[in-house]
């Protein structure tokens, strides 16, 4: 077995165990706290297939901001008065055949409708950053842009929800 | 070296597993120093001496909190989520030791040459939150909950002016890797970048102070995300106790201590490859005027260690200067000071290095 | 036995056996619980300070328990206070060691005969190591009682430990 | 902005001065008096373990009732008339015997209260402060120079002495009565009533 091999199946096991345990697991933060195993084995595999970028923003975004915001909200959330957070699953069988179906569909296409191109392991380029940087300013610059409106709008309204009225503060 | 251990030991996965195990090699010896660095620091500041009575002058005094943690009984409370009590000391420290991969020790030795470095710090310093949200959470404790929370919310905040600080630092050199970053402020310490790099030029000079400033910047914010006194909030012992480490005891609790000390070294040795010309000597090469090529990457290595741990001491001086700063007082330097300077200093390095 | 058997006698080496080496340990960093009652408080403040200085025998104060090797009764201890040593003592880690420091905390002090309120002697509640007399110990005395604590560590053995 | 800036400027500017005081500090020699090794010299008049010099002793018990704690007990025995107990240093004759002369340093406050009623002087501080001890009961001292036998025997010689007294004064006594029974009875004889109230 190869060094890669191991590192592969390193991570995939990481994440799919994980990502089992998030889905079965009644107590809220210990899916939380699984969700971030589940991020870290997806950043390893990214790497693997040579997406550096990608993986080191998977970190940086999902483990550093997303679940961290995630826990947050849970850590602060009313009801919480121990350690010992239920969660019930209330529709199981629904939720298996629906999951179900939708996996049966997405493993038919990537098994017989996607076209494989066969290309060697070793990724040539040693960094994928510049290549996305260029991509990212002169086709997507549209879209890029847009997207980073959209988000400043979001910014702003989420500080006016947030923001207490003085009206309010003088009653 | 990782490719130097294949060639030498002829096996990946063995030589895999030596390499990703050589910054232990490192971090003990720096932790013993460090932990009593700090002690006889802190005595000899106020004007005491520190320990004295284990070993010449306390020498051996880490050795024997080491010993005595070792023996220490392992307390798991009843209350506790004990899978994750026990899992999230070894989270944290992996995700300061995690950091030691990037980081250039010298020009021979660099974990992974990673051209994502200072990108891939910056993310991976971002399991440490998570180890300390989960300890906290897990000690079913409130104090470690408030810990856990105040250094979260501390870690996430100036995660931002340090990650614009890294930006324009990256704008002014081009390249995302450590080991580049260093080689090309080589030479002689006028080329640091903090005096504006290492071309001669009218922009050299006009970047120096901006430079200062990001300098400054940079290191306050690191201090925060390191938890460091005057942004100790975490563990601040006169109001939450331990802070997130409180539950823990014995050798779970040396596990938060080590990744501490590593933390504190990484975001040092960050400073130093950013402003201060990483592992390069500011005066020159013994090896050099010897003619002895070999041992170059040693004075590389103790250069580098020498400068980490000098940016450390200062920490520790910072520590025995300042009060704990309250948490408004806090989140009011990050969001209304650090970070318009540091979009400041961002916008002004970029337009110096346009001209 | 026999072929090491008196080769580390007389000498100063630290690591003799296994067993000296983790007494040593133990003796040389005894972290301490910042926590202190009453006037004798103040004394064991002032050994902590630049004066006396605590820190040379590697003592150090914790804010918690659970990284604490040594509590210091310092002062008079109250009845309703004798129920939250005994909880802040249970919920330190093994080895732990207790020095009662001064008369109140000895015997009840003062208040030993007429106190309503007090404790006639922490020892009654949890067991104690060193008794330091004093009222308040001058900073040495507390240090004396400390070297003396050490010298119990060091004569310990893993058959006779206590606790 | 104004108010700002000189913030930032002040906030700067105070934290530099503050590492110029801690950095002098570093190389300023430590004041720590290193103890084991150096100890300081104590004051003249320090108030540490209490010491008594049985050979002045009296037995007046007056330290015992000054102590506010009462951590000092005194037991004495009364000395025969023929035995010489000898005189302190101050001239006084001891008449007692000092059996017992505890003194419980875990429950003494160190106040001094005890060393001014004292007439000889014999119970003074002493500069003494390290004597912690293991055991409480260690805390205890025994000042008593008399051994157990002793202090038994001294007893015994008292217990006797004093039984031979009230046998004497019993025989006396009943000598006396004999006396006045007699005289009583010739009284009675002679009618004269008043001897009586002498002897009764």
């Amino acid at each position: 077995m190869e060094l890669y091999d191991l590192i592969f199946y390193f991570f995939a096991i990481v994440t799919v165990v994980s990502a089992f345990m998030v889905v079965t697991s009644k107590n809220i933060v210990h899916a939380g706290f699984n969700l971030l195993f589940t991020f870290f084995g997806v950043a390893g595999i990214y790497v693997l297939l040579g997406a550096d970028f990608i993986a080191v923003v998977q970190l940086l975004v999902y483990v550093g901001g997303i679940l961290i915001l995630l826990l947050f909200g849970i850590m602060l959330t009313n009801k919480i008065t121990s350690v010992e957070l239920r969660t019930g699953t209330a529709h199981i069988i629904p939720a298996v055949i629906g999951v179900g179906i939708f996996w049966g569909a997405l493993t038919a296409i990537v098994a017989f409708k996607t076209d494989w191109v066969e290309v060697n392991t070793a990724s040539t380029e040693s960094t994928t950053i510049i290549g996305l940087g260029n991509l990212l300013l002169t086709d997507y610059v549209l879209i890029f842009e847009l997207l980073g409106i959209l988000l400043l709008v979001a910014l702003i309204g989420a500080a006016s929800f947030a923001r207490r009225e003085i009206e309010e503060l003088k009653d | 070296m990782y490719d130097f251990l294949v060639d030498l030991i002829g096996n990946e996965i063995i030589a895999a597993f030596i390499s990703a195990a050589l910054p232990v090699v490192f971090i003990v010896p720096f932790v013993i120093f460090g932990v009593l660095m700090e002690r006889k620091v802190a005595g000899h500041m106020q004007d005491r001496l520190g320990p004295m009575r284990v070993g010449y002058h306390g020498i051996l005094q880490t050795v024997a909190d080491f010993f005595k943690l070792l023996q220490k009984e392992d307390i798991v409370a009843d209350g506790i989520d004990k899978k994750f009590f026990n899992f999230a000391p070894y989270l944290v420290f992996a995700g300061s030791y995690a950091v030691y991969a990037a980081l250039p020790f010298s020009s021979k030795y660099i974990g992974a040459d990673i051209d994502l470095g200072i990108f891939y710090i910056i993310a991976v310093s971002g399991l440490v939150v998570a180890g300390i949200l989960m300890a906290g959470w897990t000690s079913n404790n409130k104090y470690s909950l408030y810990g856990a929370l105040r250094s979260a919310a501390q870690i996430v905040s100036y995660e931002i002016p340090t990650a614009l600080i890294i930006l324009s630092m990256v704008m002014l050199t081009g390249t995302l890797s450590l080991a580049e970053m260093s080689e090309m402020q080589t030479a002689y310490f006028w080329n640091w970048n903090i005096f504006g790099g290492a071309e001669w030029s009218f922009t050299k000079l006009l970047l120096i102070p901006f430079m200062f400033a990001g300098f400054l910047l940079f290191y306050i914010s690191s201090l925060a995300e390191v938890n460091r006194t005057p942004f100790d909030m975490p563990e601040a012992e006169s109001e939450l106790v331990g802070g997130y480490h409180t539950e823990y005891s014995g050798i779970k609790f040396s596990m938060f201590f080590l990744a501490e000390y590593a933390n504190m070294f990484a975001v040092s040795a960050l400073v130093s490859v950013l402003f201060f010309g990483g592992y390069h000597s500011p005066i020159g090469y013994v090896g050099n005027t010897l003619g002895l090529e070999a041992l170059i990457p040693f004075e590389q290595v103790f250069w580098f260690a020498a400068k980490g741990i000098f940016f450390v001491f200062v920490q520790m001086w910072l520590r025995w200067t300042l009060p704990r700063v309250r948490v408004d007082q806090l989140m009011t330097i990050c969001w209304k000071y650090l970070i318009p300077y540091a979009f400041l200093n961002l916008l002004i390095i970029g337009i110096i290095t346009l001209i | 036995m026999g072929l090491l058997d008196k080769e580390f006698i007389d000498s100063n080496i630290v690591i003799a056996k296994s067993e000296d080496l983790l007494n040593w340990a133990r003796l040389s960093s005894l972290w301490q619980l910042s926590f202190g009652l009453a006037c004798c408080a103040i004394e064991m403040m002032a050994t902590s300070a630049s004066h006396y200085d605590f820190d040379r025998f590697g003592v150090m104060p914790r804010p918690t328990p659970r990284q604490a090797d040594i509590i210091i009764i310092s002062g008079t201890v109250t009845l309703k206070m004798a129920t939250r040593i005994k909880r802040l003592y249970e919920q330190m880690p093994d080895p732990k060691y207790i020095i009662s420091m001064g008369s109140c905390s000895n015997c009840g002090g003062p208040y030993w005969e007429h106190g309503y309120h007090v404790l006639k002697g922490i020892d009654r509640v949890i067991p104690v190591d060193v008794y330091v007399p004093g009222c308040p110990p001058r900073p040495e005395a507390l240090l004396e009682g400390l070297l003396k604590l050490q010298e119990k560590i060091r004569k310990e053995t893993l058959r006779t430990k206590k606790a | 902005m104004k108010q700002y800036l000189k913030n930032t400027w002040e906030g700067i500017w105070t934290v530099l001065i503050g590492m110029k005081i801690t950095f002098k500090h570093l190389f300023v020699p430590a004041v720590t008096i290193q103890y084991p090794d150096v100890k300081v010299p104590l004051p003249e008049r320090v108030r540490n373990r209490l010491y008594v010099n049985m050979d002045d002793c009296i037995g007046c018990d007056q330290c015992a009732r000054a102590c506010p704690v009462s951590c000092i007990e005194i037991e004495t025995v009364k000395s025969l008339p023929t035995e010489d107990l000898g005189k302190t240093s101050n001239g006084k004759k001891k008449a007692l015997w000092v059996t017992k002369f505890n003194i419980d340093f875990a429950k003494c406050c160190y106040c001094q209260l005890c060393v001014f009623p004292c007439p000889t002087e014999c119970i003074y501080m002493t500069d003494i402060y390290e004597f912690s001890e293991f055991k409480r009961e260690g805390l205890l001292y025994n000042f008593s120079t008399l051994t157990h036998e002793e202090v038994l025997e001294k007893k015994a010689n008292f217990e006797k002495f004093q039984a031979e007294k009230e046998a004497q004064k019993a025989a006396e006594a009943k000598a006396k009565a004999e006396v006045a029974a007699k005289t009583k009875e010739s009284e009675n004889k002679s009618d004269t009533g008043s001897n009586k109230s002498e002897n009764g």
